[in-house]
Formats: C-alpha cells, sequence, structure tokens
C-alpha cells in the first residue's frame, strides 16, 4: 500500500536558491508527522512546496500515488490538504465567515456551508462570524486560520506553527483538537512545531530537517534528547 | 435663479454623475479588485466607440445591439491583454501604470492607422436624440439612457461581486494571492475575468459616449484622468465610486451653474484634494491590517 | 566580491565621466540647434532626476511634478517679459488686450530681475513645502497621494487656462527677446545657455547622490518600505517625505526656469498631466532607482522623439509604445538593471565555480 | 541662406499629424503638399521647385519649438507654414522672430498680434462677424447666446462680435465658455434654455463643438427657432457630427465645398482625385491653407525680383508680399490680397446654412472685401504697420506679440 | 518612586466595542514586567495605545513623569519607548544590515541626517547586536527572505539598536526552538540592568523564567498582578487563561 503522501527527492527553490534538498519521506493515512528544526532550516518550505507556493520544485510529490508536483497551487488544495500557513494568512478584509468559506472552495464535494465543525471547537468565530477578521487579535486569527483549514474537509493538514501565540488553555485546547482530528475523523497531520512537549505527545513520527536536508526521521519514540540537543539548540 | 433651473440643474447633476461613473466603473474593478493602474482604460473607451462605429458601418448593425457588441469586443481585447502582458505584472502595480501607457499609445495609434484619424460619426435611433420634458423638468432621452445603462451596470457588478461565488474568488485573490491559491482559488484566471469585464465595461462607456460627443482616436485621454479621480476618492469600493461619481457630478452641475464649467472643475479638483487630506485612505477604505 | 554596479566609488566615477562627456560638447559641436537642443535636454534630465529622487529613493510616486516645474516656468516667463517692459509701457501686451490697465500686484516683483528669479524658485518650493507638509502630516500615501498630485496639477492647470488677463490663458507668456542676466543676454543658442543648464544639472545630480547616500537617504529608503514600521523607530515619516518631495520640487522649478530661457516660452502645456506623466516614464524607463539612469532615460526617449519621430511618422507611437511595453516588461527597474545584472553577472563568474550553496544569490540591493 | 538657382527652395510643414490636433492638421500637411505639387508641375517659384520637409509637431508645444529650431537652423528653409491653434503659433514666434524668420499662418485667428515675420491668410476676428451678427439678427431676433471654447480666440472673436451685435441692435443674454475638449454642455444647454434666445453664436472649436452639436439637439433644442451661427463648423464638423445635428445652423466663413465657381470646383475634384484627398472633404481652413503656398509663391517671386534670387530672405519675402493678389483663377474662394500694413489677408466672408446631406448653401455673400484689422478692438494700442506696432502717441514697437 | 511608566484608567472603544476597560498599570524602572492574558484580552492593543498608534478614548499614559497620551509615533519612539511587534515587522526589502542600521537612531531630524554621513559608534554596535541576534552571517540579505524566526531575531535586534528605555515586546518568542528561547531569556535578563521591559508571551516557561512581575489583563481590564506564583495560584486567571491543565 502506497502512503497518503509522498516526497521522493524533492528539491525546493526560491528564486536560484536551493532551500530544501533531495527530501523523501512518507505520510501514512491517519498519521501525524512532525516536522522539527531549527529556524531557518526549511519547515516552512517543506509545506509550502506541499501547497506548491515556491518558485520550483524538482521530484516527486504523490497524494494517494497521483502527483501533484508539478500542478499549479488551486489544484492541489482538492485533493484534501489544509492548510494553516505560519503567520496565518487571514484575508482582512474578508469577515470571518468569508475566510471560513474561503475553505470550501477547495472543497472536492464543492458545497458552499461552513462545516459545523469549525465553528463547534472555536466558540469565539461562532459568536463573531460577521467580524471583520482583520480586527481580531492575533491568537483569534490563529483559530481562525485552523477552522479555515478545516472547512476544506481535509484529508490532510499541514500546521505550520499552529500554537503559536494562543493563549495556554487554548494550546491545549488545540492540542485536544488536534488529536482529535487525527485519532477520531482519521485526518493525517504533518505538524511543524518548535515545543518538543507537544511534538512528543502528539506526533506518531518525527522528521528532523537541518539545513534543508532530512538528518533524522522515525517513530516519535525514537526521538532522542541527543537528537534534539545536536539539532535543535544552537 | 429660479427653483425650476435648479431642479434641472440638480437632475443633470444626476446625468454627469452617471457618465461619470459608467467610464470610471470598468477601472474600479480593474484598479479595485486586480490592482492594476490602467492607463489603458480611455482607450479601451475609444475601442468601445470605435468597435460600435465598425459594427455599425460595415455591418449595420443596429446601434442598441452595438452596445453589447462593444462590451464583448473590448473584453475580449482586454482579456487578450491581460494574458499577453498584465499577468506578468501583477505584483508590480506602479508598472502597470507604465506599461499600459504603453498600450494605450498603440492602442491610440493603432486605431488611427486603420481608420484614419478623422472623426467618425455614430448614429443612434431617432428617439434618442429628443428630450423628455416633466413641468419645468427637462432632460434628453439619451441621457436617461445613459444613466439606465450605467444603472444595471453597477447593479450587475454589484451583484456579481458581492452576491456570487466568483465575487468571493476575486476579492479573496486581490488580498492574498497565496492564500487564495491554497485553497483552490485559480488566481490567474480570476485575474483574467476581472480584467476582461471591466474592459468590457469601459467598451459599454465607449459606445455610449461615441453618441454623446464623438468618436475620436484620442477620445479616451479626457476619461481616464477623471475616472482616476473618481476611482481613488472612492477609495477602490465599488460603493466609493459610486458615492465619488455622484457627488462630484452634482457638485459640478451645481456649481456650474453658479458659475461657470471651468471654475467649477477647478473647485472640484480643489475639493477632492481636501477630502483626501482629511480622509487619506478615500471614501470607504478598509482600514489597514492590524500588526 | 560585489556587484560593481553597487560599488560607490565606481558609481561616482561614472557620474563624472559621464557629465566631463556633457561638458565637452560644447567645443565640439557648432552647430546652434544642436546645442540649443541638447541643452532642453538637459532640462528633461532634471526633471528625470527630480522625479527619479521622489519617487524612486522616496517611493512618493508624484504625477503633478508639472506643478513645481509649471510655477518654476511661468516665474521665469514673467521676469523675462518684465525685461522687455519699460517705464513708459510697463504692461505686457496680452494684458493690455485682456483690458487690464495696471499690472497685477503678483506681477510687481518680476520687474525686478533678481527678484523674479528668487521668486520663481521660491514659490514652487515653498508650495511643495507646503502642500506636501500637509498632505504627508495627514498620512496621505501610495496611490492616493499619486491622485492628489494629479489633481493638484489639473487644478493649476485649470485656473491658468481660466485666469486669462492675468496668465495669458492658453496662450502662455511669450516673451519677446532673451533673458539678460546683469545687463548680458544669454542667447538661448550658445554655449553660455548650454552652460548654465549644465551647470544646474550637474549640481542637482551630485546633491541628489549624497542625498541618497547620507543618512537621509537610508531613512527614506526604509520609509518607501514601510512607512508605519520606520514611525516606531523615531523618524518623523511626514517630516522625511517632505522634505524629499520639496527637494525634487525645487530641481523641477529649476528645470522649469531653464526651459523657458531656452524657448522664451511657457503655457499652460507646461501643467499638462501628460506632460507630467513623461517625466514619470522617462524615470521608469531609464531606471527609478538609478539618477543616472533615469536622466538618460530621458534623453534617450526624447532624443528617440526628435530624431525617430520624424522618420517613422506613423508608426513612431506604435514604437515608442512597445518599447515602453517591453522595457516594463523585461527590465522592472528600468534599462539601468541590464547594466546591473550585466555587472552582476561579471562579480558572480568566478562565485558559480565554488558551490553555490543557499542563500548564494541574495536578491538584488533595494538601491543602487 | 543663400538660396541657389537650380536647388529646390526649402519650406517647412510644421503640423501635428498625430495626438489631439492631428484632425485639422493633418488635412493642413495633405492640401499644402497638394499645392507646392501644383506649383511644381507649372514650373516651380522662380524657376525652381518647392520641397516641403514635412515634420510631425505631435500636439505638442515644446516639440513645435523645437521642430520650429530645427526647420530653421538646421534644414536653413526658407519659410515655415504652420500651426493651427494660437497657442502653437505664440509658443513658436519668439524663435521666428529672433532669427528674423518667416511664418505663414493659414487659418482664422484673433489679431492682435504685430509682428513682422508673420503672414496670415485666414479671416481676423473681426473678419468673421461683420456680416454674420446683423443677418442673424434679422432674421432670428435680436437676442443671442454666447458660447465659446474657453481661450484666447474665442474671447476675442466675442468682443468683436458684441460690437457688430451693438451696431445691430441686438441684445446679449448671456456668454459661457466651456474648458477646451470637454464634453459636456450640459450646464451650458441649462443656462441657454433659461435664457430664451433667439440664437446661438458659437465659438466652439475641435471636438467640443461636435459634442456641442450633438447635445444641442438632443437636449431638445429646435434648430427652426434658436439656431447656432458658428465661426468653426464646417465640413469636417458636420460630417463627424451626423448631418442631421448640423442641418439648418450656420457658419460664417470665406470658403465652403460648394462654392459654386470653377476654380473652386476644379480644386475639390482635382484634390479629392490627388493621393491627399483621403479624408475625402475641402473645407475653410484647407483652402486658406492652400491659398498660403501661392502667396509664398508670388512674395518670393516679387522679392527675387527686386533683390535678386540669391538673395532672397524669408524677411525679404515677408516684405514684398503686401498687397499680393490671388486671383479669382487660383483661389477657390475668388480673389484675396493681402494687406500692405498687417499683412493679413482682405477676403469675403460668406455666410453658410448647413443642409440635410451636410453640405453647405450659401445663404449670403459679402459684398466687397472686408479689411484685416488686427487691434479693431483696441484702438488705444495702435495701428499695425509694416515696422511694427505704432501707438497713438507715434511710438513705432517692433515685434509685438 | 513613581513608575517609568505609568497608565492611568486607559479606555478604549472601537465603534461600540470597548476593547480596553479603565486598565491601569504601573512598570518600575529596572523591572522586566510579563503582560499577559486570553487572546483578544487586549494585550497588543494597551502596547498600541503606550507607542502612539491609536489613540485612547480616555485615559492618561506616563512615561518618566511626562504625558505621552496623544503624542504622535515618532515623538513616542524618541522619548525612550522601543517596540516588537506582534507580526514581526522588519524593512523587508531593506537588507539585514541597513534593518540595523536605520534602528541607530540617535539623530532623527531629517535636516541633519542630511549631512549626515556616517554615524559615531555604529559599527561596533552594529557588530555586537548582529552576533547577540545570531544574524552575523546574514547581514547582507535582504530582510523579506528570512524566515519567521530568523525575522523575530531581526525585529529583537533592531529593538536593541534602538537603546530604548522602555522595551514593549510583544511575543518574542513565538516560533524559536527552545535554546533559543533560553538565549532570549538571557538576553532579557541582561538588558534589565539598563532598560526596562513590558514582554507579552503566553508560553509560561518562558514568563516563570524571566518574569519580576506578572499582570493579567481579562476583557480589557486588569484581572490580577503579582508575582507568577500568586498569579498561577490565583483562580480566576486559571479559569480564562492558564488552564487547570498548565496550572498543575
Ligand atoms: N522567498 C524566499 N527567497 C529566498 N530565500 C527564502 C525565501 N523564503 C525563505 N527563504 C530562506 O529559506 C530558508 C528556510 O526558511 P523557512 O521559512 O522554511 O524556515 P523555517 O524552518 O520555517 O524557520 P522558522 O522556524 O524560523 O519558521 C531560510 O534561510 C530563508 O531565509
Ligand atoms: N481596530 C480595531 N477595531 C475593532 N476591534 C479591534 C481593533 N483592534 C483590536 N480589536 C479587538 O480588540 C480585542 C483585543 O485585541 P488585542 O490584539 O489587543 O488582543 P491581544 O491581547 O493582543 O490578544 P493575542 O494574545 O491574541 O494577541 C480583540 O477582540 C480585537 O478583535
Ligand atoms: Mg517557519
Ligand atoms: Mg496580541
Amino acid at each position: 500500500m502506497s502512503a497518503l503522501l509522498n516526497f521522493d527527492n524533492v528539491t525546493s527553490y526560491y528564486g536560484a536558491t536551493r532551500i530544501l534538498k533531495d527530501v523523501s519521506f512518507d505520510l501514512e493515512d491517519g498519521q501525524c508527522l512532525c516536522v522539527l528544526g531549527r529556524n531557518g532550516v526549511g519547515k516552512t518550505t517543506l509545506m509550502r512546496t506541499i501547497m506548491g507556493l515556491t518558485d520550483r520544485s524538482t521530484g516527486a510529490i504523490r497524494v494517494n500515488g497521483a502527483e501533484i508536483g508539478g500542478k499549479p497551487p488551486h489544484q492541489r488544495a482538492p485533493y484534501g490538504i489544509g492548510y494553516v500557513p505560519q503567520g496565518r494568512g487571514i484575508l482582512s478584509d474578508f469577515t470571518v465567515r468569508e475566510n471560513i468559506l474561503l475553505g470550501t472552495f477547495a472543497r472536492a464535494d464543492k458545497a458552499p456551508e461552513i462545516p459545523e465543525i469549525c465553528l463547534r471547537i472555536f466558540p469565539y468565530l461562532k459568536d463573531n462570524l460577521e467580524r471583520r477578521a482583520g480586527l481580531l487579535s492575533g491568537g483569534q486569527k490563529q483559530q481562525l486560520a485552523i477552522a479555515r483549514a478545516l472547512a476544506v474537509g481535509p484529508k490532510i493538514l499541514l500546521l505550520d506553527e499552529p500554537t503559536e501565540g494562543i493563549q495556554p488553555n487554548i494550546v491545549h485546547e488545540i492540542g485536544e483538537i488536534l488529536k482529535m482530528l487525527n485519532k477520531e475523523l482519521g485526518i493525517s497531520l504533518i505538524l511543524t512545531e518548535q515545543h518538543i512537549k507537544v511534538a512528543r505527545k502528539l506526533g506518531d513520527a518525527f522528521l528532523m530537517v537541518d539545513n534543508g536536508r532530512v538528518v533524522a526521521r522515525g517513530p516519535i519514540a525514537e526521538m532522542t534528547d541527543e537528537l534534539v540537543e545536536r539539532h535543535m539548540t544552537i | 435663479m429660479d427653483l425650476g433651473s435648479l431642479l434641472n440643474a440638480l437632475i443633470l447633476g444626476l446625468s454627469i454623475a452617471s457618465i461619470w461613473l459608467i467610464a470610471a466603473l470598468g477601472l474600479t474593478i480593474i484598479y479595485g479588485a486586480a490592482g492594476v493602474i490602467n492607463m489603458a482604460h480611455g482607450e479601451f473607451i475609444m475601442l468601445g466607440a470605435y468597435s460600435s462605429y465598425m459594427l455599425q458601418y460595415y455591418f449595420g448593425l443596429p446601434y442598441l445591439l452595438c452596445v453589447p457588441a462593444s462590451f464583448v469586443i473590448v473584453g475580449a481585447v482586454g482579456l487578450a491583454l491581460e494574458r499577453g502582458l498584465i499577468r506578468y505584472l501583477y505584483n508590480r502595480p506602479l508598472d502597470t501604470l507604465l506599461a499600459t501607457y504603453g498600450v494605450s499609445l498603440v492602442l491610440m495609434q493603432g486605431v488611427r492607422l486603420i481608420f484614419g484619424s478623422d472623426p467618425k460619426y455614430l448614429a443612434a435611433p431617432e428617439i434618442f436624440s429628443s428630450n423628455i420634458s416633466l413641468g419645468f423638468a427637462s432632460i434628453s432621452s439619451f441621457r436617461v439612457v445613459i444613466l439606465l445603462v450605467t444603472a444595471l451596470c453597477v447593479l450587475g457588478v454589484w451583484l456579481l461581486f458581492y452576491k456570487t461565488r466568483f465575487g468571493v474568488q476575486v476579492r479573496a485573490v486581490m488580498q492574498n494571492k497565496e492564500m487564495a491559491a491554497s485553497f483552490g482559488i485559480n488566481s490567474s484566471r480570476v485575474y483574467m475575468m476581472t480584467f476582461a469585464l471591466g474592459a468590457g465595461l469601459a467598451g459599454v462607456a465607449g459606445s455610449l459616449f461615441g453618441v454623446l460627443a464623438i468618436v475620436l482616436p484620442t477620445m479616451g485621454a479626457s476619461y481616464v484622468v477623471q475616472a482616476f479621480l473618481m476611482v481613488v476618492t472612492g477609495g477602490g469600493s465599488l460603493a466609493g465610486t459610486v458615492v465619488a461619481s455622484g457627488v462630484t457630478g452634482q457638485l459640478q452641475s451645481v456649481f456650474a451653474f453658479f458659475t461657470n464649467d471651468t471654475f467649477a472643475r477647478f473647485v472640484i479638483f480643489v475639493l477632492i484634494v481636501v477630502f483626501l487630506r482629511f480622509r487619506p485612505q478615500g471614501l470607504f477604505a478598509q482600514v489597514g491590517a492590524r500588526r | 566580491m560585489g556587484n560593481l554596479y553597487h560599488n560607490k566609488t565606481a558609481q561616482w566615477l561614472v557620474y563624472a565621466a559621464f557629465f566631463l562627456g556633457l561638458a565637452v560638447i560644447p567645443g565640439a559641436v557648432s552647430d546652434a540647434f544642436l546645442l540649443n537642443q541638447l541643452a532642453t535636454y538637459g532640462v528633461y534630465g532634471m526633471l528625470a532626476l527630480s522625479i527619479s529622487l521622489c519617487w524612486g529613493f522616496g517611493g512618493i510616486l508624484n504625477l503633478g511634478q508639472g506643478i513645481a516645474f509649471g510655477l518654476g516656468a511661468y516665474g521665469m516667463a514673467m521676469t523675462m517679459q518684465m525685461q522687455s517692459q519699460s517705464e513708459s509701457n510697463p504692461i505686457p501686451p496680452f494684458m493690455l488686450n485682456n483690458s487690464l490697465d495696471a499690472l497685477p500686484w503678483f506681477w510687481e516683483p518680476f520687474s525686478n530681475t533678481a527678484a523674479g528669479l528668487i521668486l520663481s524658485i521660491l514659490v514652487p518650493t515653498l508650495f511643495c513645502a507646503i502642500f506636501g507638509g500637509v498632505m504627508f502630516r495627514a498620512r496621505v500615501s501610495g496611490p492616493f497621494f499619486a491622485i492628489m498630485t494629479l489633481a493638484m496639477l489639473s487644478a493649476f492647470y485649470t485656473i491658468i487656462l481660466d485666469r486669462q488677463p492675468y496668465t495669458g490663458g492658453v496662450n502662455g507668456i511669450t516673451p519677446p527677446s532673451p533673458l539678460q542676466l546683469a545687463g548680458v543676454e544669454i542667447d538661448p543658442y550658445s554655449a553660455t545657455a548650454y552652460w548654465i543648464v549644465l551647470g544646474i544639472l550637474v549640481t542637482a545630480t551630485v546633491l541628489a547622490k549624497l542625498i541618497t547616500q547620507s543618512s537621509f537617504g537610508l531613512v527614506t529608503q526604509a520609509i518607501r518600505d514601510d512607512a508605519e514600521r520606520v514611525r516606531f523607530l523615531g523618524y518623523s515619516v511626514a517630516g522625511y517625505e517632505t522634505a524629499i518631495y520639496t527637494i525634487s520640487g525645487a530641481i523641477a522649478a529649476f528645470a522649469g526656469c531653464c526651459l523657458v530661457m531656452l524657448v522664451q516660452y511657457v503655457s499652460p502645456a507646461q501643467l499638462d498631466v501628460g506632460f507630467s506623466l513623461s517625466m514619470v516614464i522617462w524615470a521608469a524607463i531609464g531606471g527609478r532607482l538609478s539618477l543616472l539612469g533615469a536622466m538618460c532615460g530621458a534623453f534617450l526617449i526624447q532624443g528617440a522623439q526628435s530624431y525617430l519621430g520624424d522618420a517613422f511618422l506613423a508608426t513612431w507611437l506604435l514604437i515608442l509604445g512597445g518599447f515602453f511595453i517591453v522595457v516594463v516588461r523585461f527590465l522592472p527597474n528600468g534599462l539601468a538593471s541590464l547594466l546591473e545584472s550585466a555587472l552582476g553577472l561579471l562579480a558572480s563568474k568566478p562565485k558559480n565555480a565554488t558551490t553555490a550553496e543557499p542563500n548564494g544569490d541574495a536578491k538584488p540591493m533595494p538601491a543602487e | 541662406a543663400p538660396l541657389k538657382k537650380g536647388e529646390p527652395i526649402k519650406v517647412g510643414l510644421l503640423f501635428s499629424l498625430t495626438g489631439a490636433l492631428a484632425v485639422p492638421e493633418e488635412d493642413s500637411t495633405l492640401v499644402l503638399q497638394y499645392a507646392f505639387d501644383e506649383i511644381n508641375k507649372n514650373g516651380g517659384v522662380g524657376g525652381v521647385p518647392v520641397q516641403p520637409v514635412i515634420v510631425d509637431a505631435k500636439s505638442d508645444f515644446g516639440v513645435y519649438s523645437e521642430k520650429t529650431k530645427e526647420l530653421i537652423l538646421r534644414e536653413k528653409v526658407t519659410a515655415l507654414f504652420g500651426c493651427y491653434t494660437s497657442a502653437s503659433r505664440k509658443a513658436i514666434l519668439p524663435t521666428v522672430m529672433q532669427r528674423n524668420h518667416l511664418l505663414y499662418y493659414p487659418t482664422c485667428y484673433e489679431g492682435a498680434e504685430c509682428t513682422q515675420n508673420t503672414i496670415c491668410t485666414g479671416p481676423l476676428a473681426n473678419q468673421h462677424s461683420q456680416d454674420l451678427i446683423p443677418f442673424m439678427v434679422e432674421k432670428f431676433g435680436k437676442k443671442v447666446f454666447f458660447v465659446g471654447s474657453n481661450y484666447v480666440w474665442p474671447k476675442e472673436s466675442n468682443k468683436n462680435a458684441k460690437v457688430w451685435l451693438e451696431k445691430a441692435g441686438g441684445e446679449l443674454v448671456g456668454e459661457e465658455y466651456i474648458p477646451l475638449g470637454s464634453s459636456e454642455f450640459g450646464p451650458v444647454l441649462g443656462k441657454i434654455r433659461d435664457a430664451k434666445p433667439d440664437f446661438i453664436f458659437s465659438t466652439v472649436v475641435g471636438a467640443s463643438d461636435i459634442a456641442f452639436h450633438k447635445q444641442f439637439k438632443q437636449e431638445g433644442f429646435k434648430v427652426d427657432s434658436m439656431p447656432i451661427a458658428s465661426l468653426t463648423t464646417g465640413e469636417i464638423e458636420t460630417r463627424a457630427m451626423g448631418a442631421e445635428f448640423g442641418a439648418g445652423h450656420f457658419l460664417s466663413a470665406p470658403y465652403f465645398q460648394s462654392l459654386d465657381n470653377p476654380t473652386n470646383q476644379k480644386f475639390v475634384e482635382n484634390f479629392l482625385k490627388s493621393k491627399y484627398g483621403k479624408n475625402g472633404t475641402t473645407h475653410y481652413n484647407m483652402e486658406e491653407t492652400y491659398l498660403s503656398a501661392y502667396v509664398f509663391k508670388a512674395g518670393f517671386e516679387k522679392a527675387a525680383a527686386a533683390v535678386g534670387f540669391e538673395n532672397v530672405t524669408p524677411r525679404a519675402i515677408r516684405d514684398n508680399s503686401g498687397g499680393i493678389r490671388i486671383e479669382d483663377g487660383v483661389s477657390p474662394e475668388g480673389l484675396i490680397w493681402i494687406d500692405e500694413n498687417n499683412f493679413n489677408t482682405w477676403l469675403k466672408p460668406k455666410i453658410g446654412q448647413c443642409q440635410a446631406d451636410g453640405t453647405f448653401k450659401i445663404v449670403k455673400a459679402a459684398e466687397s472685401h472686408v479689411a484685416p484689422d488686427p487691434y479693431s478692438i483696441y484702438p488705444d494700442s495702435g495701428v499695425c504697420t509694416k515696422d511694427g506696432l505704432k501707438a497713438p502717441d507715434g511710438k513705432v514697437r517692433a515685434n509685438v506679440i | 518612586m513613581p513608575g517609568l511608566l505609568e497608565i492611568k484608567n486607559l479606555s478604549k472603544s472601537f465603534d461600540a466595542t470597548k476593547v480596553i476597560n479603565d486598565f491601569s498599570m504601573e512598570v518600575v524602572e529596572g523591572t522586566l514586567c510579563c503582560l499577559v492574558g486570553p487572546n483578544g484580552a487586549g494585550k497588543t492593543t494597551t502596547m498600541d495605545l503606550v507607542t502612539g498608534r491609536i489613540k485612547p478614548t480616555s485615559g492618561t499614559i506616563l512615561f518618566a513623569g511626562e504625558d505621552i497620551t496623544a503624542k504622535h509615533e515618532h515623538v513616542i519612539a524618541r522619548a525612550g519607548i522601543g517596540r516588537k511587534f506582534q507580526v514581526p515587522a522588519v524593512l523587508k526589502n531593506l537588507t539585514v544590515r541597513q534593518n540595523l542600521e536605520v534602528a541607530y537612531s540617535r539623530q532623527t531630524n531629517p535636516f541633519w541626517n542630511l549631512f549626515k554621513f556616517r554615524k559615531a559608534g555604529l559599527k561596533e554596535k552594529l557588530d555586537e547586536i548582529a552576533t547577540l541576534a545570531g544574524l552575523s552571517a546574514r547581514l547582507g540579505e535582504q530582510a523579506g527572505i528570512l524566515s519567521h524566526g530568523e525575522t523575530q531575531w531581526l525585529e529583537i535586534g533592531m529593538v536593541l539598536m534602538q537603546e530604548p528605555r522602555l522595551l514593549l515586546m510583544d511575543e518574542p518568542i513565538a516560533g524559536m526552538t527552545e535554546g533559543e528561547i533560553e538565549k532570549t531569556a538571557r538576553i532579557f535578563k541582561d538588558l534589565r540592568k539598563t532598560a526596562t521591559l513590558i514582554v507579552v508571551e503566553h508560553d509560561m516557561g518562558f514568563v516563570r523564567e524571566i518574569a519580576d512581575v506578572v499582570t493579567v489583563m481579562h476583557m480589557g481590564s486588569l484581572l490580577a498582578q503579582g508575582t507568577l506564583g500568586e498569579i498561577e495560584a490565583n483562580p480566576r486567571v486559571r479559569d480564562v487563561y492558564l488552564g487547570e491543565k498548565e496550572a498543575a
């Protein structure tokens, strides 16, 4: 059986600069993969490469066996990929509702409704659907970004530091939610996290990146302190 | 001064407003939605007038059909231009200004080479060259036609932008192309359609102005500055342009009624400057994003 | 090794060579027409320079540079016109024809040449300082400022057109004889006129260049990037914007004076929207981030206009338009960027041999 | 520039072939080329052919000025033919005067200029309205409304018209100027509606004029009860606006395409047949321009006779041009001659009424030639003489512009 | 001794919603105060008010005894308040070096700067800060291409270049690795010798590490103030902010 998402020798560029170098990995169905590494090693670039937002990439990227590497970004999301970018990417002139609706454009079924799960998880959003998203506080925006990605009805959720800037009890909650999405709804996750603790708790497997290359990988249990020490401290 | 003339001035103001609005409408879409500063907009208007002329003169199409046909023809020109040039410039708004200025020169001279530099005659049905008078108020029926067409176009654009999925797509792409693309929106198609639509609307304006005024290769130049003032004063939004055109059109008419046309223009320019001084983002502009 | 293009010493050397080249022209050319024409190009160069300073470096797109230019030009024309009026005949003919029987008060100071010349520069400069000050304080920026300058320009244009008795209306002002300075008539076709224009151009360029290299220049670039952020570093954004806008306006005012000295004529056409747009185009084609590039853009386009315009009568505008399109499409930073990338290629050649690790090629520097 | 026998005489044609002014000025270039072809075919000027140097002034006053210098200093032309608007003329005059050169200005203008370097073959403001105003007052009524483009020529023309209006016992009920190039006549027409004049006197020019006539009809004004008497609305204009909008209105001009005389018939026929007749019509501005070529020919030959061919200078041509007559056999509009003092043209203005097919029917022609008077409304300024403006105190000032 | 920064009865409404509601706080010179609170509590808004980005509906803000309430941003910045934004704000088209250079803003007058070509002490300071921020190797690069974490560091560097008396840090460690967090903590503790800091953070571990005082905001008002221990013991705070898990 092939993996849900498969990277085969992917190299990714900004302009002429190689950022990711020969990255290969598999994401199994229902798995939660944590991508770890220092600042600027290429974690975000990895996510953007999946979405087709880097300038150019070589190698094969497959979802359920289908090659998406050569496709333009807008044709990738419909394969069931929901993206929560770093910096959140909220459209400030849209209302909260419109932002979530944006997610529905990538739905396979094209249904223009907000899935109820989005609002169930984030009560603040439910109460403020008509607010202009640009006015939300940082944490509120982060919640909105997750809700929007869920509106895609994703099989794979890409989360680029999703807990950044979120108040502790909601960090906890988001942790629970992600676990729920992963375990109960069977959504596979790719998660970048700086907090080893969170990674250990949520992850099934890990991918350690350094200077654009994968330097270690395996089940989360194999992520030793020594590895962390070597690749994540300065 | 009597009430009747003032009333007439107000009615006329409405008409002037509608003329400015239809001239600016396509630009609002192109600037507001795609961020392109289209200096060739005036030439799109000119092309609208010439396509109507061509259809009428060579194919005998009745004027009323020329108007929608101009929409299609100029829309197609816009589409071609977008594919061939504009799409490479989306992240450089000021460069679109320069490139489209080049386009405007090419279009103007191209039309001159094909049709000659003498003014062309565009015929409209006889009933349009009469007027409607109600008591002491009077307005030419063609101005009513322009008003109606403008209202129709504005309504159409509004429905399209605020009531359809396409509208959401356009507005999403305009704010953040990458995010829109990440959620399955084909931004390149959206831009293309938007640009074509804006061009098409300019075509409609042109076919109307051809009857009201004159058909000349240089006719567009006089509209483009005015249209820009409206769009920017309005803050780039549809509602903004409608209000800006409405208010300035009325002011132009009323000032011209009390003083003269030239002075009225001067006053309008100054008022726009003063207005922007106090609302530097134009009418109805959204507050910028927070940090 | 870095790109030679960004090397400050190299830049100064190029500037020196360029102006030296211009300076020897009168020695080599005796054609009065050519000299006069080249001097006129110098005026256009000044305008492109002022746009490059304001837009390229300051990030302030000014579609109304014609205001400062036009005011300067009118000031000069008024001065020259008054030089040809005499005690017994103090009122210019066009005023008489418009039934004015006394010289308007604002014409009075121009009877004195020195006062006239000073006013020609001072009035536009002050206008820029005040207009810019008020607007930038209100945080008008980007396209909104551009449109305001456009509206202001149109307002000036309209009012000059309308106040025919005072301004000559659409016909403008036509001083019948050349400018006299300290009793000496400056023949617009002479080397003297050429030297004057060149002298002002060189001074303006050197000052502008120094400005871009000073701390002021750096802050200005920062403002162009993100004005909002710079405020929190303690800089008065409005102050900087006003300053650069005013300096650029002053250069344009000088250009206006020089033009009238050369052509003995001013009309509202100097404040025409199209003309102000062409200034922006010159700068853009030549390269708005490079002062020298912008100037060369003006020379190139105006030169082509003069010399190719008649050879390709019917298709000239097609060619010109096409040229704009091609340059903008393929050279976002104008022709100057062609040189920049050429030199960049030279500089990176040896480096390519070694491994290009990430972050190898930096993007082009923000300014020259 | 010393002329050599056997070498062609160069003249400069300085008109706009592109931009907003191209509409009238392209025709001027074409008709001059036609005229010089015709002259060359018949033996040229003083025995040598004329070689027109054509440049494009691009509707830009800066270019006018630059091209003038180029033609004079580099091309070394013997005379310039150029300009349609007063503004462009003013832009080049300093250069022309400084070089003591010669400009043939071939269209109507406002006067109030007295230089020693221009010859004008169009009517002055005082010549136009002398007949037109009394004619209109008599036929339609006393009350008149003046509408003009906002610049010098309409304003000066209206000053002249007022003089004739007063003489005819008319009454001015309104006077409006609209910005050059504007196509919005709503406010002006509103004022006209309120003022209820018997006829309108129009000096609106160019594209605006066409918009004016169209909107006049669209706003419900009737040509029978309130016609427009214009100084500008000729054959090209009526064709562009559509004859239905032009029909019934009046124009005062020295020339109409429909003038019924053999010279004109030949001119129209040959011109339209020639490669220069592509725009399909002749009109007053073209004919005045056409005449300027013949005025040049006559002036040059007279000067050559006086000072010798090699010594002909632009100034010599001008000084010898006073009194030159272009006879019926050459001039499509009939005999004209150049005034010996101010070097404008004596001519017979005619009044034409536009017909349903866009042609004009001559309804009145001046009985005798009308003298050009550039200072008709400024008698205090003085009189224009050969050597300059002669003030009432007897002082003569040269180069008054 | 009065605090360096005194916020008195500050209120701010946008349209109808009251975002800051009669909020007062005082920061003593030389201390490090952590400002915490739920998302949307008004922390960033408070910083906006202090730095003059928005004007309060009512209330006053004193800095070193001087009223800065209605002052312009640059005036406040010159008075000695530096700020790092929540969404890192650097000058994207300038190089890293230029970013730091601009931030070194001892002379802010445009006319003086026209004639200024070299800034005294710049080079040493720049080297020092660049090393501290770990950006020495990237000085020539355009700031826009930095990764999120690097951008955070650059902005911290810019604030340090400003040499302000009071530093406002809005979520400075978001997106940093644990090692970097430790380093940041060290830097902040160091800074306390020469400056005063207000740090907004959600990371309680970091807060525990650095805070002298903790102020908790909730719905625009002051909820609690004290040492971290006191705060963590406060049931209201646990309820609205920390949650059971974190407190435990
Ligand atoms: N548009 C771009 N052009 C060139 N280089 C870029 C661009 N964007 C990012 N980079 C470079 O790519 C490298 C990896 O960046 P990336 O954002 O993927 O890092 P990251 O691992 O997500 O770091 P962080 O934890 O700080 O978010 C960095 O060195 C960055 O400077
Ligand atoms: N310009 C504005 N208009 C309307 N509401 C605003 C505006 N700015 C902020 N708000 C609202 O004020 C509240 C406080 O926002 P603020 O950004 O200060 O929160 P915060 O405490 O910084 O939260 P976080 O921890 O998520 O960053 C939020 O509910 C936000 O939506
Ligand atoms: Mg990242
Ligand atoms: Mg915040």
